[in-house]
């Protein structure tokens, strides 16, 4: 622990300690998550956040318990971000019992209710209908929450897309659209998808406020979310974020990368999310080297705890492979 | 009036008689659906209770059926309990990743945590020459899909009654109202209401054949049986009602008492439920069998829009009795 | 060897980057792997020194092979980690061909894979311009290149060996398998039946249920066997066993049922009149024979003395909802049957007419089903035909009674005081006195012959 | 109708009546109802097909010419020449 922390550091320096922890947290279990795949430990689709962990930070700063949150499958940052326990998470990757979703999703489809965390959506656009309803419930019963919902520039090509901008702009629904442009689809670059490439100005032509915000920096992420959020639960129904951002990593896990230049990634890697912030915090004396270096060494001995308790947690017992299918008979 | 009372009344006003009483009393159920409130629903089935509730709860959409139908699943997973209604089964394609990928799958995906207490109504079948795009009976492949119940009610009873139990159940239910039935006529006692939905019904029993059927080839079906009767052939005939779960008792025990079945379904032969169903007599009756198991399947072709082909593509009561001839021997 | 992809199995060494005694760094890129899908560049997830390459380049190894052994910078353990055994590896197919020249050195940043891509291709880097970044050469310049260097048209490949032989002709659809449905061999197999004895009477000459019941051994049922069938070849073997079967149940009842018998003669008069007029009227197939009004006739009696309709079981008589009449029917070359038709009382004339025309028909035929073989609650045997006067008959078990009608014959019958020739017909009744006495016989056979005076009523 | 065609009705409907029965032996004055054992119900079919083949009427009033294969061949000649 730094100095300039253990004297009783200034609240705001408290808390951007805080998020610099939780990116750092993402960033660790997911370079965990690639060595463990690699040696065959956990299997699947893995797609990893590396890069974008200022968006799940920056979002999750600005909104409450009560709020809900609809993911995709590339939701590691978000579950982590929101609370869910680093265990649960890591025993989902190994497919066991006690993971979030008792190892029935997986990498892509983590769940929590108690944390109003309704999953990793592995259809691209798929989750935006969820977060309308959850919403549509919530005003229906007056209450004053938010669904915040993740989603990439990928889905921006659906046709779900448009047909909940129009339905939440249209019912007035308290939904912040948090669209994660990194640029791809999964190998299809924004500008070989999409005749305009603006997405914040598509998502305003259905009449809500929409502005792009640097997806890097999660203070930039934090200020915007915080922004919309409030407004969202004034009455000022949906908004729209596009949080402009980029994916270190292949689309998943590995992949020949033949879309993209590695200049171009090293370009972006100059505004690594995490660097950036502890760069800040180093220039106005809030964090050492040294502290740094602890937090990330903290933070791996807790990653190598929740390897050792996913790999010692139990499977689920073949014959209850037709579990969850249906909800079990009131008795 | 008292329970005993019958009252006259048709499959359409059944189906918003049981839609308004879930209204009443239960203040989480919506409608939502395209034209259900100022029009009245395009069948006509919610004509009225958009003045009598209000348009929070009958609520209009725009033609976006993979929104309002994952909208319904967001609702139900956030406590609320929608009823959605789709104009035909050929328009629920356009939501079926909410249906297949989000309704039937996030029980599961979540380990149990996110069940879907769902309602989804939808009109199907022919019979109306309304062409290749509104008149088809894909009921048989929603059956394919774990995670969601397929309802279909024949008789007056059963939409009156089915509604309120699909509604109670925690898991998404589908429920095909057969286009050719909303206007069935007949009475119901003034108490009717909720009835069990796990169950198929032997509409007509009988000792030598068992016609299995549901929807809207259940009358063609019992007119077949009629027909069949003046021959001395004595047919016992099957509302299978529950689509998914399939009643296999039901249906075993009857084909253990007959020895020979021919099933009826207006959807397409190939993989279709008749199919399914067939092949479960295979496997849980094949030693009650006397005779090959018969299926009277809708035509493998676009509903056309002539009526002297339409007829000729649906199940008749001609190639029903056909085949139990074939069956009988 | 890493898993690189969720459909990943193994993979091929196509390059190292690093040799022996190498430094690494936690993240360098130490290898170039195909999959099946594509080169991928290999990172090391430890830091240290290369102390060996343990598989060599153009080796395709099962993913968990070790590839390389990387000793800690510290140098503190010798043998950090195991190295695949040489059964572990999988020695691949096809060997590529060794890059025999190393590579050329690129004026511009190349990454390994475009580098190994383009000796691949057997293009040299130099010689082509970049469009990424800094000039540098993309994937898809080389692919560009490739294609300029291309010949026109690949060989190609030889004509295909010739088909093998198809094996020698199938036997014919049905040769050597008798057709036999499902319940038939179930049947077959509960009653002892060998299949090979049974003629089919179904399609194709399938055998049925009712194929196997007559061919059942005796004793076996509760009831005469079903229906005969044509095939002439078993037939006397079926004669015997249905025979034997006729037997056990015939014999059942005298033992266990303790008969009476009353008889009378009723006035066919009207009857016979009635019939005349109305069947002068019809064609010969809406015709109905007097059988049909002393069947309906026999049915009426039994609904109006319900005592006499039902099963005698568990030391009670229970009584039926309706009367469903069993009817003998004898089977040309010998023994019976009883199919019941159903709820007889209720039919119109006409229709029973031809129920007993389809029963008799079918029974000849083979083609009964079986509930119609089980249900009867009265059984009716009619000989007249045959020419005899009157007939006792014997129950049929658990039924408590049966109906006798002997031949419509003219007797000499006073009538008001005077002789004169009349058709008359015996009707007898054979009851279990168990169920019923002699004073409920007599009123049944009352009753039938009050019911045959009023033809048009039946 | 000739005596020839007659019979051959005569026995084909004998044969549709009583499946394998022997018709080609049967002496023309033997009694059909005794020799093929024909009810009551036999005979009226064998009336009905004779009626339909030879497109005349019978009636119940004819049935006693019906009692031979002579007889029978008589009767349906007779018929058709009037």
């Amino acid at each position: 622990m730094s100095r300039a922390a253990a004297k009783g550091a200034p609240p705001e320096a408290a808390h951007r300690r805080d998020l610099l922890r939780q990116m750092l947290l993402i960033r660790r279990f997911e370079d965990k998550c690639v060595e463990l795949y690699s040696a065959g430990e956990i299997r699947g689709f893995v797609h990893l956040y590396i890069g974008e962990e200022a968006v799940a930070v920056g979002v999750n700063e600005a909104v409450t318990a009560e709020d809900s949150i609809v993911s995709t499958y590339r939701e590691h940052g978000h579950a982590l971000a929101r609370g869910l326990p680093l265990d649960s998470v890591m025993a989902e990757m190994y497919g066991k019992t006690s993971g979030c979703s008792r190892g029935r999703g997986g990498s892509m489809h983590l769940f929590d209710v108690s944390r109003r965390f309704y999953g990793g959506n592995a259809i691209v656009g798929g989750g935006l209908p969820l977060s309308i309803g959850i919403a549509l419930a919530d005003k229906l019963r007056g209450e004053q929450r938010v669904t915040a919902c993740f989603f990439g520039d990928g889905a921006v090509a659906e046709g779900e897309f448009h047909e909940c901008m129009n339905l939440a702009a249209l019912w007035d629904l308290p939904v912040l659209f948090c669209c994660e442009n990194n640029l791809y689809a999964m190998g299809t670059a924004l500008e070989r998808a999409q005749a305009q490439t603006d997405l914040a100005l598509r998502a305003g032509s259905y009449g809500m406020p929409a502005w792009a915000v640097d997806g890097m920096d999660v203070l930039a992420v934090q200020h915007a979310a915080r922004g919309a959020v409030e407004a969202i639960r004034a009455g000022g129904g949906p908004h729209f974020l596009e949080l402009r951002t980029y994916r270190f990593r292949a689309h998943s896990m590995y992949d020949p990368e033949r879309y993209r230049d590695k200049s171009e990634v090293e370009e972006w890697k100059k505004r690594d999310p995490v660097d950036l912030l502890a760069c800040r915090m180093r220039e106005s004396d809030e964090l050492t080297d040294a502290d740094f270096q602890a937090m990330g060494d903290a933070l791996t001995g807790e990653i190598d705890k929740a390897v050792a308790a996913a790999k010692a947690a139990p499977a689920e017992p073949v014959e209850d492979l037709t579990r969850f299918v249906y909800s079990p008979e009131p008795i | 009036m008292t329970g005993t009372e019958t009252m006259k009344t048709t499959y359409r006003e059944a189906m918003r008689a049981a839609i308004r009483d879930a209204l009443q009393r239960d203040d989480r159920v919506f409608l939502m659906g395209e034209d259900v409130g100022r029009y009245g629903g395009c069948f006509a089935v919610s004509l009225g209770l958009l003045d009598e509730f209000g348009p929070e709860r009958i609520r209009d959409t725009p033609l976006s059926e993979s929104a309002f139908v994952g909208a319904g699943i967001g609702a139900a997973l956030a406590g609320m309990r929608p009823i959605v209604e789709i104009m035909t089964v050929n328009f629920s394609l356009l939501a079926l990743d909410q249906i297949m990928n989000n309704a039937a799958t996030l029980l599961h995906m979540s380990g149990g945590q996110c069940n879907v207490p769902l309602v989804i109504r939808m009109t199907t079948g022919a019979g109306r020459q309304v062409a290749a795009q509104h008149s088809h009976s894909l009921e048989g492949w929603y059956t394919h899909i774990p995670g969601i119940k397929v309802l279909a009610p024949a008789t007056l009873t059963d939409a009156r009654g089915m509604l309120w139990t699909a509604l109670q159940d925690p898991d998404p239910v589908l429920i095909f109202e057969h286009g050719s039935l909303y206007n069935m006529h007949g009475s119901l006692t003034a108490d009717a209401g909720a009835v069990d939905i796990r169950s198929a019904a032997v509409r007509r029993a009988g000792a030598d054949v068992s016609l299995i059927t549901y929807g809207g080839t259940l009358s063609t079906t019992i007119a077949a049986a009629e027909t069949l009767a003046g021959d001395n052939i004595d047919a016992e005939v099957i509302d299978l009602r529950s689509l998914r779960p399939l009643d296999d008792k039901t249906i075993t025990d009857s084909v253990a008492k007959t020895h020979r079945a021919v099933i009826v379904d207006e959807g397409w032969r190939t993989g279709s439920l008749a199919a399914e169903i067939s092949a479960r007599i295979m496997e849980q009756a094949f030693w009650d069998l006397d005779a090959p198991t018969e299926r009277v399947c809708g035509a493998e072709v676009p509903m056309p829009y002539p009526r002297h082909l339409e007829q000729a593509a649906l199940p008749g009561a001609d190639a029903i009795v056909a085949a139990v001839r074939r069956a009988v021997g | 060897m890493p898993v690189l992809g969720a459909d990943m199995d193994e993979g091929t060494v196509l390059e190292w980057l690093v040799k022996p005694g190498d430094e690494v760094r936690k993240g360098d890129v130490i290898a170039v792997i195909d999959t099946e899908k594509s080169a991928i560049e290999v990172e090391s997830f430890a830091a240290g020194t290369i102390k060996q390459l343990a598989v060599s380049v153009g080796e395709t190894v099962p993913v968990g092979t070790v590839l390389a052994i990387i000793a800690e910078p510290a140098g503190e353990r010798a043998e950090p980690a195991p190295a695949a055994t040489a059964a572990e590896r999988m020695p691949r197919e096809l060997a590529r061909p060794e890059p025999s020249t190393p590579a050329v050195p690129a004026p511009r940043p190349v990454s390994p894979v475009i580098r190994h891509r383009a000796r691949e291709l057997g293009i040299d880097l130099a010689t082509i311009g970049g469009t990424g970044p800094a000039g540098s050469v993309t994937g898809e310049d080389l692919e560009h290149a490739a294609a300029r260097l291309r010949p026109a048209a690949a060989p190609l490949p030889t004509a295909a060996s010739p088909r093998p032989a198809r094996s020698p002709q199938k036997p014919g659809p049905g040769a050597g398998r008798r057709r036999v449905t499902p319940l038939a061999r179930r049947l077959a197999a509960e009653l002892g039946v060998d299949l090979a004895a049974v003629a089919g009477t179904g399609p194709a000459g399938a055998i049925r249920e009712a194929d196997v019941r007559l061919a059942e051994p005796a004793g076996k049922r509760a009831a005469p066997a079903a229906a005969a069938a044509p095939a002439a070849r078993s037939a006397a073997e079926r004669n015997q066993s249905m025979r034997q079967a006729i037997a056990r149940l015939m014999a059942r009842s005298k033992r266990e049922i303790p008969h009476y018998y009353v008889s009378n003669t009723a006035d066919m008069t009207r009857v016979m009149s009635w019939l005349y007029d109305r069947n002068r009227e019809l064609e010969v197939s809406q015709r109905l024979v007097p059988a049909a009004l002393l069947l309906k006739a026999a049915a009426l009696a039994a609904r109006q003395v319900p005592q006499l309709n039902g099963y005698w079981e568990d030391d009670a008589f229970r009584p039926a909802e309706a009367v469903h009449l069993g009817v003998a029917v004898s089977l040309r070359g010998g023994g019976l049957l009883t199919p019941a038709i159903h709820d007889a009382a209720g039919l119109q004339l006409g229709e029973l007419m031809s129920r007993m025309r389809d029963l008799v028909t079918r029974a000849r035929s083979g083609r009964l089903r079986s509930s119609e073989l089980t249900d009867g609650t009265i059984t009716v045997t009619n000989l007249g035909d045959r020419g005899v006067e009157s007939v006792y008959g014997v129950i049929y078990p658990p039924q408590v009674a049966l109906v006798g009608f002997g031949r419509i014959i003219e007797r000499p019958v006073v009538v008001g005081g005077l002789v004169g020739a009349r058709p008359v017909v015996a009707t007898t009744l054979a009851a279990d006195h168990r169920a019923t006495d002699g004073y409920t016989g007599s009123r049944y056979l009352s009753v039938l012959g009050d019911l045959l005076q009023r033809p048009e009523e039946l | 109708m000739t005596p020839a065609q007659a019979e051959i009705a005569v026995k084909e409907a004998l044969r549709q009546v009583t499946p394998g029965a022997d018709t080609g032996s049967v002496a023309a004055d033997a009694d059909l109802r005794d020799t093929f054992e024909l009810d009551s119900l036999d005979f009226l079919r064998f009336v009905e097909i004779l009626s339909e083949r030879s497109g005349e009427r019978i009636d119940e009033d004819d049935y006693p010419q019906l009692v031979t294969v002579a007889s029978a061949v008589k009767f349906l000649t007779g018929r058709a020449r009037r």
